[in-house]
């Protein structure tokens, strides 16, 4: 008789309901509309917010410590089902010109939700790999969804590239269970602090591995490249999807394992210092010579996970907090941004910078909004960016990684200059005519006052976030006990 | 001689034995198969070649050895001549691991080539890939029918391959083992388990027909619709070998049914009260049944008419399926709260289950038989099954 | 057992070869189209469908995968695994009812 | 009180996007001449004491401000420079309200700067008063506005991210509890490290002040920015570098600050001289007025730099009023373009028309100049005494810049004003109405703070004194 | 029995020639398929490693595994076909409608 895992639904309450959703979505799809779809996906994710909040403090775990339900787990749920929920916002108003306006949008959408958040939760590398996966094959869905060339072929490119990524990544998995003999996340972290000399090459190239098959899906350099292709192929609800929620649940993962299992592990960190230099450089050089916007966001996507990535340099009490913060701002402004781009657009190629002169004139609230997120996004106080910026570089110093700290600094100027020329450009008048599409178009309009009302409270107040995960002994036990 | 050697010897001459056997079975099979269905059309069948045209089978072969072997132009060589040898290969592989009588039976070795504790599994992993022999011949021809010809019965054979796997799920529930050996044994203590898996012995039985291409599910050779399928543009010996791992397929569906459901090599106990040990007598037995399943084969082709290939995909996926899974689900049930009735409740459901089908037959061949809303545009299809 | 029974196929095509007339002609080595002379090569695309059937026989086929082991193990585990493995042949049903849906079990 | 001073501007900016057209230059225009009357309130009641709280306490971030001597009078200056600004924004710019609530939120930052007593809270002040000033260029600026856009944008950063990087390296190597100004003196970082934290440091400041390599955003963002001068004021207002080095750099980096000093100082000398001798080529009014503001900066460098009690106190004096009236000369500039139509410098005659006008101008230039008697005078000559006793050589170069500025301001001034106006040229008015005020008050500032220095004295002499006794 | 290592030096070298495909192979399915040899070079690894700690939870990563491999292929040929039927490659470099 082999014992039982055991079965308290309460701590995957959360994951249910997204799944439960989903699978709603599936099957209502045939007899109820699109839009009554989405908005019952939408009360989903309130729902599952909700069920976040008797987890808070609880630390509870499922299965055997293979679903741990502790703090920054919710913490982390929260900001994936925010990034959700904005998604699906968005899509209310574009997925019919975009021409996704399928229940199958909402259904994929809400599995890989289900499959970030079980990211987020996962306290085994198994449990890691099956979200991750759920995650990224039903990405491959979404981008491919839209049936055109663009997205047909960035979804080819997402497609090969993620593959490859996840291969990398199993391969890193099973080298470091050969070299710690287990795949719980607890079991590793104290095989690793007792090692023998043994085993030190495998679990090195284990570690190492698992960096760069994580680097595929967080688009660390030079693992980068499907990222702008991807991001300005794709429909642009799903590129917001992508780049906001996948990124997040790739970033639990990479908190997971190496903040928590392999944190003792010998050469990552390392690597990754190197690798997020180099993100830095490229994401924000190639950034400056974009035409279109949308190619832009997804370069200066890359850009700030370098930044997102220096957080995960040296011990997680420090790089928790700011990570789980500069996540959520993160994902509140690119929403924000690429809704305006969404809600301005005439073809899913979105918007050529040339024709954003002069927008400000035009529609000056997504003007004003756009010019907002941009400024968060090249980290420009009082805007919320500016406090997950720093608390960055304050992580990296902490660290003794100064020299990071410094070329993300410069980099950065880089990034102030392509982010600044779009504002200005609005913001100069220009007299030729609106090439913007106008229509009316509520949900993405109250997700841009959203995003923008957000960051900048959190940029005056930023303890209205970071109060809540600002404690180090919750992001001492991320493996889990 | 060192040991391992010796093994080696026997094991090599077992395999050999056995293959020999299936091909001599399958000469005379197709002899029997001929007279019989003249038999029922109410006609001679071959009777000139020998004794009741008993030679008949050695003139086939003769024949198709000295005949010429083409080289199409159009088809890929190599795989072209692969195919047929693929097919028989496997075909041939699968049988050995079926034990044929108890152990040490054989002349103090065990009557079987290979003996694995995932038995079922090895048999359907070796019998599926015999897809490959035909869905390459297909393609190798270059040339339309066999193309079609071959996608369509790959398409028909994984269709059922679902149903057989799934079949046989309750089956190893009870057992809890998929070696044939611990099956064989569970049946002599509790009796055959057709009686308590009727649904999945029903099912298993039906996919088996399709698996092995026979009439009422020989589309791939349907001569109205095209030709012969994959065997078009095949001729001579390759033919002959295509025609062969059908059926051996036959043979090895037959054996695998009369081990899994009718107590493999032993017979019924209850003969054993005349005469003693009767039931423990090797091989006799599972040829026996062999030999049941094969005539019941033939008379199927006999009696019934091909299915339009539509109503083929729809009777796999929309009836099979689900009764396979449901079967598995009933027997997962009974297992986890019904045990202690004893094993006639399973017996109970499995009547039940086969007497709704046949009372409700009306409703339920309306599942496969027609057509229902054909889907709009292709990449909407590809987009399906992408999910 | 492999060996001996691929042996056999492949002693039997060679003999075959060795032994088999060679008349060839160009009439009888084309495609076989009712006679015609062939249009067209013989590999073009094949219904989308197909493929269709091959991956959705890839997904079930895998679900059956994982039932195997349940199977053999189930005696062991209690009845808790019933549910278990109810609630996984749910979610596999939802999909079958989606392409059920979507009609790509229908032929025509 | 001190917080009302500090975001009454910013509220008031808010406010504006709300109230009707009509009704937006009065609005802006209370907000400004209210945010004054506070700090002259201020002002009479001494100056505000620390105020501190916790803003982020997890990273030690507190919200800390006080306004005392120096951070009150400049911040004062800001204060009257930005009413006037606004009230000739009033009159100049149609439709001014997208001006004015970048005016005020400006102001906002630029207030908040000198209050700031955390060095992160500093940043953030230093970085709002960024975001407006790009939007005027943009909004309102001239065709290449982009590229000098960038430039400035770009410097800014360049300078700002280093500092906000050794800010951070500050705290984390010294091991301060918080990043409050009195915290950070507590526990300093010594060594080396202090001065690669200066440096980095010290390259925003630069940029700000601004010093000679890192200058060259200065005149492309003036020459681009609108015609009335408006935005230049506030451009000049936002030139904080030196009250940084002096509020900060001295008192977190006295070790790096002495070590560096000859090599600052010869740098802010040769600014001085080397922005008066561009100047001289200029011959567009704003340009020149950039490099001659630069050459002053020179001389402010050179004063704080060099780490002499005289020396700072006329360097911190001479920011104060040469804010007001290059300022003035920039507004003053703007109303000939707007009269004449174009800013160069080769004009010609508007004595004769615009008598009123070109005096004040003239006496704006004697004060931009260092004619005693005005408030140019006081600043320089003390930056040029106690520089003389640290480096005779550089204080003796930085000296030659004044006599260059006479030479290019009056050369410009002569070309524009004096001479004969040209055939049939427009026929230009005098001072309109609310112009008086917009150049009659700085002008009396000048006028008054030249002739007694007293109270500007008072106000900046104890914290140099306390600074210089406590720091190096 | 064979010892571990040889088992991960096998897995290796797949692992090894599935990335040098990825790297080299131009149409989508042969790069297709180089990743799935990669993912049996990592199951292989696992039933070795999972062998060599005797305990059996790798075994059920590799089920896993497996499973994923199947649901890409499923995806991945669902996207190829399609990219197919518009136009008739699948190779890789002339997939640049969207460089930039």
């Amino acid at each position: 008789m082999m014992q039982l895992p055991d079965v308290s639904l309460l701590p995957m309450l959360p994951i249910l309901l997204v799944l439960l959703g989903a699978v709603a979505a599936t099957v209502l799809g045939f007899t109820l509309h699109r839009r009554s779809v989405a908005v019952l996906a939408i009360i989903t994710l309130l729902l599952s917010a909700v069920s976040l909040v008797p987890l808070w403090n609880r630390g509870l775990s499922a299965f055997n410590g293979s679903l741990q339900a502790d703090n920054p787990a919710l913490a982390l749920a929260f900001v994936l089902l925010l990034g959700g929920a904005l998604t699906l916002l968005v899509s209310l108003d574009t997925a019919y010109r975009a021409r996704l306006s399928f229940p199958e949008f909402d259904a994929m959408l809400l599995y890989a939700l289900s499959g970030t958040l079980i990211i987020a939760f996962a306290g085994d590398l198994i449990t890691l790999l099956i979200g991750l996966e759920v995650m990224s094959l039903s990405g491959y869905v979404l981008v491919t969804l839209q049936d055109s060339r663009r997205s047909d072929e960035s979804g080819l490119k997402y497609f090969l590239l993620g593959a490859t990524g996840s291969a990398i990544l199993i391969y890193g998995i099973a080298l470091t269970y050969g070299a710690t003999g287990s795949l719980n996340f607890a079991g590793i972290a104290s095989a690793v602090s007792g090692l023998q000399t043994l085993n030190q090459p495998l679990l090195t190239a284990g570690a190492v591995l698992l960096l760069c098959g994580f680097g595929f899906k967080v688009a660390l350099a030079p693992f980068h490249q499907w990222t702008p292709d991807v991001y300005s192929g794709a429909p642009t609800v799903v590129s917001l999807f992508l780049s906001t929620v996948v990124k997040v649940a790739a970033f639990a993962g990479l908190l997971r394992v190496f903040g928590g299992a392999l944190l003792h592990a010998p050469g990552w960190a390392a690597a990754l210092a190197v690798l997020t230099a180099a993100t830095l450089v490229v994401g924000n050089l190639a950034a400056m010579f974009q035409q279109n916007f949308k190619r832009l966001l997804a370069y200066s996507a890359v850009a700030q996970t370098g930044f997102l990535a220096l957080t995960l340099l040296g011990r997680p009490e420090q790089g928790g907090p700011a990570l789980s913060y500069y996540l959520l701002v993160y994902t509140l402004t690119t929403a924000a941004a690429l809704a305006v781009v969404a809600a301005l657009q005439r073809s899913e190629a979105g918007l050529e910078i040339n024709d954003m002169r002069g927008l400000y004139y035009r529609h000056p609230g997504y003007a004003v909004a756009l010019a907002i997120c941009l400024a968060s996004l090249a980290g420009l106080p009082p805007f919320a960016g500016f406090m997950a910026k720093y608390m960055a570089f304050q992580v990296a110093f902490q660290n003794g990684y100064a020299w990071v700290a410094v070329i993300a600094a410069l980099s950065s100027i880089a990034a102030f200059v392509y982010y600044m020329r779009v504002a200005a450009l609005m913001f100069m008048p220009d007299r030729t005519p609106a090439r913007e599409y106008n229509g009316v178009r509520p949900a993405t309009t109250f997700s841009v006052a959203l995003g923008v009302a957000a960051i900048t409270a959190l940029g005056i107040l930023p303890n209205l976030a970071y109060g809540w995960v600002a404690y180090p002994d919750i992001w001492t036990r991320l493996a889990g006990t | 001689m060192p040991h391992w050697l010796a093994d080696l010897l026997i094991v090599v001459l077992k395999g050999v034995l056995v293959a020999f056997g299936l091909l001599t079975t399958f000469a005379y099979m197709t002899l029997v198969e001929r007279r019989l269905l003249a038999r029922m059309q109410i006609r001679l069948g071959p009777n000139r070649v020998g004794p009741m045209g008993l030679l008949q089978p050695l003139a086939d072969a003769i024949k198709s050895i000295f005949k010429e072997d083409l080289r199409i132009t159009m088809a890929d060589q190599l795989v072209y001549t692969l195919a047929p040898i693929v097919a028989i290969a496997c075909a041939l592989t699968a049988f050995g691991g079926l034990p044929a009588g108890p152990p040490n039976s054989f002349f103090g070795a065990n009557p079987w080539v290979y003996d694995l504790d995932v038995g079922i599994l090895a048999l359907l992993a070796i019998t599926s890939m015999g897809v490959y022999g035909i869905f390459l011949g297909g393609w190798a021809s270059g040339s339309k029918y066999p193309l079609l010809g071959g996608l369509r019965s790959s398409a028909q054979m994984i269709s059922y391959e679902l149903g057989m796997g799934l079949s046989i799920l309750g089956l190893l529930m009870l057992v809890g083992s998929t070696s044939f050996r611990a099956i064989t044994g569970w049946q002599t203590q509790h009796g055959w388990l057709v009686l308590f898996q009727l649904l999945g012995f029903v099912t298993f039985f039906v996919s088996s027909f399709a698996e092995t291409n026979r009439t009422p599910f020989d589309l791939p050779e349907a001569e109205q619709e095209l030709v012969a399928g994959y065997l078009t543009e095949y001729s001579a010996i390759k033919w002959a070998l295509f025609q062969m791992a059908e059926y051996v397929n036959m043979i090895t569906a037959s054996a695998v049914m009369s081990t899994l459901f009718f107590g493999g090599y032993r017979g019924p106990g209850f003969l054993n009260a005349l005469i003693p040990g009767i039931s423990e007598w090797p091989f006799i037995w599972l040829f026996l049944k062999i030999a049941v399943f094969l005539f019941i084969f033939i008379w199927v082709r006999a009696t019934l008419p091909r299915l339009r290939y539509d109503q083929l995909m729809r009777f796999g996926w929309k009836l099979l399926f689900p009764l396979a899974l449901a079967n598995t689900l009933v027997t997962a049930f009974y297992l986890a709260y019904l045990k202690g009735f004893g094993l006639w409740p399973l017996g109970v459901l499995g009547l039940i289950g086969v007497a709704l089908l046949f009372v409700a037959s009306d409703r339920v061949r309306g599942l496969w038989n027609t057509p229902g809303k054909r889907l709009q545009d292709p990449t909407a299809a590809s987009r399906a099954g992408g999910d | 057992m492999l060996l001996i029974a691929g042996g056999i196929g492949v002693l039997a095509v060679v003999v075959s070869i060795l032994l088999g007339p060679k008349k060839p002609s160009r009439t009888k080595l084309m495609p076989y189209e009712s006679g015609n002379d062939p249009v067209g090569s013989g590999r073009e695309r094949f219904p989308v469908h197909f493929y269709l059937v091959a991956m959705l026989f890839i997904v079930f086929d895998i679900e059956t995968a994982f039932f195997y082991p349940l199977a053999v193990a189930y005696q062991r585990l209690g009845s808790f695994v019933f549910w278990e493995a109810l609630s996984f042949v749910a979610l596999v049903l939802v999909g079958y009812y989606y392409i059920l849906r979507k009609g790509v079990l229908e032929w025509a | 009180m001190i917080h009302v001073f500090l975001f009454l501007p910013m509220l008031a900016s808010l406010l504006l996007m709300i109230t009707p057209v009509r009704w937006r230059e009065e609005v802006a225009g209370f907000a400004a001449a209210a945010t004054l009357g506070i700090g002259l309130w201020m002002w009479g009641a001494g100056g505000a004491a620390l105020f501190s709280v916790g803003w982020i306490p997890a990273l030690g971030v507190t919200y800390s401000v006080a306004l005392d001597g120096v951070s009150l009078l400049l911040a004062l200056i800001t204060a009257l420079m930005t009413f006037v600004a606004i009230i000739y924004t009033a009159r100049r710019i149609h439709n001014p309200g997208t001006m004015l609530s970048l005016i005020l939120a400006m102001e906002t930052g630029l207030l908040g700067i000198y209050a700031a007593r955390d060095f992160v809270l500093f940043y953030v002040f230093f970085e709002d008063a960024l975001i407006p000033a790009l939007l005027m260029l943009a909004i309102y600026g001239k065709t290449h506005r982009m590229a000098a856009l960038i430039k400035f944008g770009a410097y800014t950063l360049l300078g700002s991210m280093l500092m906000l990087v050794s800010i951070i390296g500050y705290k984390a190597l010294g091991g301060s509890p918080s990043f409050a100004l009195s915290d950070l003196i507590a526990n300093p970082v010594k060594g080396a490290a202090q001065t690669w934290l200066y440096l980095g440091f010290l390259a925003a400041m630069a940029v700000k002040l601004p010093l000679f390599p890192l200058h060259a955003w200065l005149p492309a963002y003036h020459e681009q920015n609108h015609d009335s001068g408006v935005a230049d004021v506030m451009g000049t207002l936002y030139k904080v570098g030196a009250y940084g080095l002096f509020r900060f750099g001295v008192t977190l980096f006295p070790d790096a600050s002495l070590e560096l000093r000859p090599v600052l100082m010869a740098l802010a000398a040769f600014t001085a001289i080397y922005a008066a001798w561009v100047a001289f080529h200029q011959t567009d009014w704003k340009r020149l007025l950039a490099y001659a503001g630069l050459s002053h900066m020179g001389l402010v460098g050179l004063g704080i730099f060099s780490l002499n009690e005289t020396a700072m106190i006329g360097a911190l004096y001479l920011l104060a009023f040469q804010n007001v009236y290059t300022g003035a000369l920039f507004l003053a500039a703007g109303m000939v373009q707007e009269r004449v139509g174009s800013l160069s410098t080769r004009v010609g005659g508007l004595m004769t028309q615009a008598p009123i006008l070109s005096g004040v101008t003239m006496s704006l230039w004697f004060a931009s100049i260092a004619v005693p008697g005005l408030a140019g005078f006081i600043g320089e000559f003390s930056v040029l005494l106690g520089a003389y006793q640290v480096s005779p050589w550089l204080a003796f170069i930085a000296g030659l810049s004044t006599i260059a500025a006479a030479v290019y301001a009056l050369s410009a001034y002569q070309t524009t004003y004096w001479q004969a106006r040209p055939l049939g040229a427009i026929r230009v008015l005098d001072l309109q109405h609310t112009e008086w005020l917009v150049l009659g008050a700085p002008l009396a500032v000048a006028i008054f703070f030249g002739v007694y220095s007293g109270p500007a004295l008072n106000l900046i002499q104890p914290v140099v004194r306390a600074l210089i006794g406590g720091g190096a | 029995m064979t010892p571990t290592s040889a088992y991960i030096a096998l897995s290796g070298i797949l692992f090894a020639i599935g990335m040098f495909g990825v790297m080299t192979r131009r149409t989508a399915v042969m790069v297709f398929l180089s990743v799935e040899l990669m993912l049996n070079a990592a199951n292989l690894s696992l039933v070795a490693f999972a062998r060599a700690w005797g305990d059996l939870t790798a075994q059920t990563a590799v089920f896993i595994v497996m499973t994923l491999a199947a649901a890409e292929v499923a995806i991945g040929l669902a996207i190829i076909v399609a990219i197919f039927r518009k136009r008739e490659t699948t190779n890789v470099d002339q997939l640049a409608s969207l460089k930039g």
